[in-house]
């Protein structure tokens, strides 16, 4: 007995030790992040646009090019997402095609995001003739969070149950009215936290951009969608490895990560609490 | 009210108009052999064909509910208990069936002197068993427990009867057959009021879950 | 009726364009990729131990990238499996309520920090505390990547982990506790076997993120194309290689067509793990639902 | 009165791919009577029943023969709008299952996807007074359905199906997740709508079936075995195998 | 077997054997007349009182057995059947009670010539009510179907008796009040006579579900 | 032969945070029968069964006053071994719950766990015939138990607690996720086990409680309304509350 006993005993201690190095990581990043970013941030670091050669001045071109991709990718997989996860849940039936269907979508979800990059650098940039542009950007970023959006989507759709489905057939409505008014209101609060996953994610993207969308030094703001753009992470990235200057560079891009995570995180944290508060709600 | 419910209460209804039947039968038995009107007994023994088929649709009625209803404490006892009244009940019809064939068969002889206690004993049996249904209906274990002491009253009522009965044999033997039949009745009325108390045992046990039958003290 | 019919094509067009767009990058990679294999020997490509894409004559034996590429991985899983599914474990099974209402979101939060992120905090505080603490030239190594890249995995595992575990029903809980199991026993020999295939489900997925993950290995492996003889020397993996190299080709090249190669090669591997993982997840639906 | 039968099967014959799960099955669905399927587990009760209002559509396998004349009309004839026979014929499901919206919107559903905009309130209230649930939600018709409890989330549910003004009733072990008071309102309410509306009930619970039904069907292996009155079945059975069910005595 | 066929066969055994009580105390009743036996009459008397607790006990066990498992169709119609013959039989034990009676009323007076009819009638009621027994037990609907129509056999016997009796009292009005106590037996087994025509007719009832009392033709 | 009690409960009050379910609840659950507890839902009958071997311990805000004996000893005292009596006191849940292991693995968990390694395929196979279950298996003991059939299964959940030789048998519905005929099985198996058992079983269906029960146990809002033989209560209750349970008129 004392033996069960002091077993249980060792193996929760590892349990917690282990918790607490994952969450000493997170503290750690954020604390670094924060106490160097913090400062540099000013609001002219928000407001103004680089200088010097990145060696001054603020981010603001990056903030709204990651703005500017961000949108414009949720923009464009949202309805392709949406209708496809419609498809998928609603229409398909057991077989083959959706077999292929859905192994395309995980396959799509685990291609590495440099391999969009190439993608999108072939399509849009060179055989489109986009060139290194907005629009090429947010397609390729588009591309990769639909695989993401799909699946919480056609989750979101699933989880309604299959009642709500027969009940509403069975009382005369039609197929398409049954999915537009009893499926489709229970699954929203699920697809919006999909999509503010996905907003969060192709913010924070950065090896798809390199080739597509992103410039390290601009000194004024994009005019058409066929612009290059700067952007947050690439910003980093590019302080990091390119220029001349390290030493002035490191802490604006201290600045420009702790602007980064915080935006990343805040867009997360709105995700999380609404898919907490769904699970909490659903009682079906 | 619950359909169910509802149910029990057409049972209760029917059960009492079904007791009103024999009641009558009874009473048309008696006033055949008091009016010396055979026409009157031979009703009875006519229409005890409706009472017996009332009997069977009563208790497939029971056997319906229970099946049906699967019910559980005082419902369970008072179905089992209409069961057995009503059996009791139709067994009071053939009594009063036999009561109007003895009628018939004294009504072909010449007239015996009035028997005055067999009307008595008369007025107490029905009592008895209006009283009996009674207690069912309201429920009412009380009324039933009077109804199962008036019981020796009427076994007195019918031990002095026969005995007189006796004396006229023994007096004039031309009576005997008559005399006969004239305790057959006064049996058959005694029989009436054992069945009575049966009905008010029955309604105690539905009321109380207690039977107390043979003996048991009431 | 045919209104219906509309709506149904509609909707299935939307459905078919994931499969399109997997096509098209499979197709991009080879039509770009493919014709290296018309100069390079294949065998020479994937075994020969030297990238020098530029020099003449060039070299490209990806080997080096490729192992730089497992090496990163592998340390990475070592890293993340055990404090992955510690956590998990931890936060369905252990925490109290209000300890895992933070403890979740946080690990959560982990998962949405941007990787480029994680390359900058391993370039700035965690490669220099390595250099100095092991006395190294350079903290740029592959072992500074698999730390970095192990914590970047750990919450995928963790989330994935978590959800499998605390999909298994309360009711076999109970059924253990019952029959006088201690926690640490129905947590040993109930919840981690009957969760196993969403736990293994989630280390391969681990695996696939790390494997073809770029701006982290970019940024903190160093980046030194040769072949890796101790955890503690720079190296460089494929998606690194792709990344850094890119910018600098010049289109139709044997250099670029090289890094479409490399490509494919990476495409495959995760191509692998995606259809292990599925597979794995497909039994594990039907264990947990078969029977009642 | 002459018995007059709202549905009737003929030869009806269901596989869903190779499993035969009805076979030969004819019943007439007596209008204004209650008509109760029972049978073991997986004998098809279920199948059945969802013929009737072709809800058996939506699973892919599924092949039919036979007839189901609903008001003498073949109910698997091309012309047949199917919208419309489900809308004429309800149903009401094992578990209840309420939309996530009020319980006024619930009610409101079937006459919204018809298209209705008049005196909606008006209807809404009919059905919820035909359902006995009107004077527990009249104050508050506007929270969520969720809220309600399960026997009151039936019968808004039943409620939602009278909406339509269907003519038959089709239920699906509705009580099965009920608990035995919400149970006896259900069946309560049954009596009350068999006066205006044909229905035709499955269940599980024998006894349930006894206390309901004005006829009964044996279903076993998809084959109909015995269809008769109530009181018959549970007497006085003619089949051994009924017997042997309604005694528990089979298996 | 089935708990519950476990209950429904210890209760027919139960059933079984309160039969045989009954049968005995028939039986015995009828011998203290032949042997001019007054403690064999007395016996029977003073044992009915277990035959009535045994039926109190029987329907009893019936009642919780339609409680507790709520038996349908053919299960449900024996519960009923035996209630039914159960009470049944415990008539019989008090028509035999009444005979043991008479027959010590008899005894305390001289013995008048032997009633051999009397005796070949209890040989034929006492048949009836075993063959109603064993035809429930064997669930044998036609045995129970022949039990019925030897009930006429019984009636007819019966009636020759009276006649005889009748005979007698007229020739020697001092037999009148031994004569009446023989009728009064002769009546009683006549009695048992249609209450194992009950019996049978319950039984057949249990097997085939249909009510033939009341001139239902067998 | 003497009544003996082998868990007695007295005064026994339960709170979970400010809800009080269980008043004053006193209760002998004697040896080698079965008690069964019944009454409206969330009136606390499952609440009450899991006093008995401490599981409400798993609920944070559980809070208790009052006794539960178990052969005399105090449960809720400190010194009792919680895992031991969990052992000695088995547990048989609503839903059948095998674990996703072997039909054998599953049986001998329990003996696993205490550390047990020789002679236990005996013991399985002791265990499985108990459950009479063990011809059903007994040529593929090492299929997933998730395979079984419903019934199967929750005899299996049986055998696996019986092979812990467990002193009282709890059972929290056993039979409500059966179908009528796997449910008949499993009550039957109830008049074999009370033979070395002592039971306590919990039931919304009070038709069950009445045909395996020895002694009936009604409760009402957490409160011991009446605690009788099974007889009695469903012949004669002495409350006029149990009365309208047994009767149906609750509610
Ligand atoms: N969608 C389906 N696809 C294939 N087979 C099915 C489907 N639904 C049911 N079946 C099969 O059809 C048969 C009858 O099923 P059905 O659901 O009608 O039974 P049931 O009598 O309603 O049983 P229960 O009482 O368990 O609800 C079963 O053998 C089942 O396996
Ligand atoms: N974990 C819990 N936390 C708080 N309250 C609870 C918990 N479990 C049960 N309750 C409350 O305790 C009361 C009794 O619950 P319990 O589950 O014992 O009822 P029950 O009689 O078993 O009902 P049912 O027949 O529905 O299973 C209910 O009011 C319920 O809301
Ligand atoms: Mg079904
Ligand atoms: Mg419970
Ligand atoms: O592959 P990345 O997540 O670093 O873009």
């Amino acid at each position: 007995m004392k033996k069960r006993k002091l077993k249980q005993i060792i193996g929760f201690s590892l349990l917690r030790i282990s918790v607490s190095i994952a969450i000493f990581a997170l503290f750690s990043i954020l604390y670094f992040i924060a106490i160097r970013g913090a400062g540099v941030i000013n609001l002219e670091f928000f407001t103004s646009m680089p200088r010097e050669g990145m060696t001054e001045g603020g981010i603001l071109p990056a903030i709204l090019g990651t703005f500017y991709l961000a949108i414009g990718a949720i923009l464009f997989a949202l309805p392709l997402s949406v209708f496809a996860a419609i498809y998928l849940s609603e229409y398909a039936r057991q077989g083959r095609l959706i077999r292929v269907i859905r192994l395309g979508v995980n396959n799509l979800a685990g291609v590495p995001s440099v391999v969009f990059g190439l993608f999108g650098l072939t399509v849009f940039v060179k055989f489109f003739g986009f060139g290194v542009s907005i629009i090429s950007g947010v397609l390729t970023l588009g591309i990769l969070i639909l695989p993401t959006i799909i699946r919480a989507s056609e989750e979101a759709l699933l989880a309604v149950p299959r009642s709500f489905r027969e009940a509403s057939l069975a009382l005369g409505a039609t197929k398409w009215q049954t999915i537009r008014r009893a499926v489709l209101p229970s699954a929203t609060p699920g697809i919006l936290t999909g999509a503010i996953l996905g907003v969060g994610r192709a913010a924070g993207e950065t090896a798809p951009i390199l080739f597509t969308a992103a410039t390290f030094f601009i000194t004024r703001l994009p005019s058409s969608i066929f612009d290059e753009v700067q952007a947050l992470p690439y910003h980093i990235y590019a302080l990091m490895t390119e220029g001349t200057h390290p030493d002035l560079q490191v802490p604006i891009a201290y600045g420009t990560a702790l602007i980064l995570i915080s935006l990343v995180l805040l867009i997360n944290l709105v995700a999380i609490t609404i898919r907490y508060r769904i699970r909490k709600e659903k009682r079906w | 009210m619950r359909h169910f419910d509802e149910e029990m209460e057409l049972l209760r209804k029917r059960l009492l108009s079904m007791a009103g039947r024999v009641e009558e039968s009874i009473r048309r038995a008696i006033k055949s052999l008091k009016e010396r009107d055979k026409s009157v007994a031979n009703k009875v023994i006519e229409e005890d064909i409706e009472i017996d088929r009332e009997e069977v649709g009563i208790e497939e009625k029971c056997i319906e509910l229970i099946a049906r209803y699967q019910p559980e404490a005082v419902d369970l006892r008072t179905i089992i208990g209409v069961i057995k009244i009503n059996n009791d009940l139709e067994r009071i019809g053939d009594l009063s069936v036999n009561i109007a064939c003895a009628s018939v068969r004294l009504l072909d002889k010449p007239k015996l002197k009035p028997i005055i206690g067999l009307f008595q004993m008369t007025k107490v049996v029905t009592g008895m068993l209006r009283d009996s249904i009674r207690s069912f209906i309201d429920r009412d274990a009380e009324l039933a427990r009077a109804v199962c002491v008036r019981d020796d009253e009427a076994d007195a009522m019918r031990n002095h009867l026969i005995r007189e009965l006796l004396t006229y044999m023994m007096e004039d033997p031309k009576t005997i057959s008559r005399c006969m039949d004239l305790a057959l009745i006064a049996r058959n009325l005694e029989r009436i009021g054992d069945l009575s108390t049966n009905i008010s045992e029955d309604v105690i046990y539905i009321n109380k879950a207690v039977i107390i039958r043979h003996h048991g003290a009431p | 009726m045919t209104k219906e019919k509309f709506i149904k094509r509609f909707f299935l067009f939307f459905a078919l364009l994931s499969i399109f767009f997997l096509a098209g990058i499979v197709f991009v990679l080879f039509k770009e990729g493919i014709s290296l294999f018309t100069r390079v020997n294949i065998i020479d490509f994937l075994f020969g131990k030297l990238w020098y894409p530029t020099h003449t004559p060039a070299e490209f034996g990806i080997l080096p990238l490729i192992l730089g590429s497992l090496l990163v991985t592998a340390g990475a899983l070592v890293v993340a499996v055990p404090l992955g599914i510690g956590s998990a474990i931890y936060v369905s099974e252990i925490a109290k309520p209000g300890i895992r209402d933070v403890i979740k979101p946080l690990l959560e939060i982990l998962a949405g920090v941007p990787s480029v992120v994680y390359g900058f905090f391993g370039m700035v505080v965690f490669a220099p505390f390595i250099q100095n603490l092991f006395n190294l030239p350079t903290g740029l190594t592959a072992f500074t990547a698999s730390v970095i890249l192990g914590i970047m995995a750990l919450p995928t595992i963790a989330s994935i982990a978590e959800d499998a575990i605390s999909s298994v029903p309360v009711s076999f809980k109970e059924a253990s506790f019952s029959l006088g199991a201690t926690k640490w026993e129905t947590i040993v020999r109930v919840i981690v076997p009957s969760a196993m295939s969403g736990i293994s489900t989630a280390i391969i997925l681990g695996m696939g993120r790390a494997i073809g993950e770029t701006m982290t290995v970019l940024m903190v492996a160093g980046g030194s194309a040769i072949i890796p003889h101790t955890f503690f020397q720079p190296v460089r993996a494929m998606t690194a290689t792709i990344a850094a190299e890119m910018g600098e080709t010049v289109v139709g090249s044997m250099h670029y067509q090289s890094l479409f190669a490399i490509a494919i090669v990476l495409f495959m591997l995760t191509l692998t793990f995606n259809i292990i993982a599925d597979f794995i997840s497909q039994k594990f639906k039907k264990k947990m639902t078969g029977g009642l | 009165m002459v018995k007059r039968d709202k549905v009737v099967t003929k030869y009806l014959n269901l596989w869903f791919g190779d499993n035969h799960v009805l076979k030969d099955v004819d019943i007439g669905i007596e209008e204004n009577k209650v008509t109760a399927v029972i049978g073991p587990s997986g004998c098809g009760k279920s199948t059945f029943l969802r013929c009737l209002n072709r809800m058996n559509d939506l699973i892919d396998t599924t092949r039919i023969t036979g007839k189901v004349l609903f008001d003498g009309k073949d109910v698997y004839n091309n012309r047949m709008d199917v919208v419309d026979l489900r809308r004429r014929v309800g149903m009401v499901f094992q578990k209840p299952n309420p939309f996530p919206k009020s319980v006024f919107e619930n009610v409101a559903y079937g006459l919204r996807i018809q298209g209705i905009r008049n005196r909606i309130p008006e209807k809404v209230e009919k059905a919820l007074r035909s359902a006995v649930l009107w004077d527990e939600v009249k104050d508050r018709l506007n929270i969520s359905a969720l809220s309600l409890s399960g026997g009151q989330q039936q019968r808004l549910c039943i409620a939602r199906a009278l909406a339509c003004e269907p003519e038959v009733i089709l239920m699906d072990e509705p009580c099965s997740a009920l608990d035995p008071t919400a149970t006896a309102k259900i069946e309560e309410l049954l009596f009350t709508l068999k006066e205006r509306y044909t229905i035709c009930i499955v269940t599980h619970n024998m006894q349930q079936a006894a206390r309901v039904s004005d006829y009964a069907a044996f279903l076993l292996l998809g084959e109909l075995v015995e269809f008769n009155d109530t009181n018959k079945i549970f007497t006085n059975p003619k089949d051994k195998r009924t017997e042997d069910y309604i005694t528990g005595r089979f298996g």
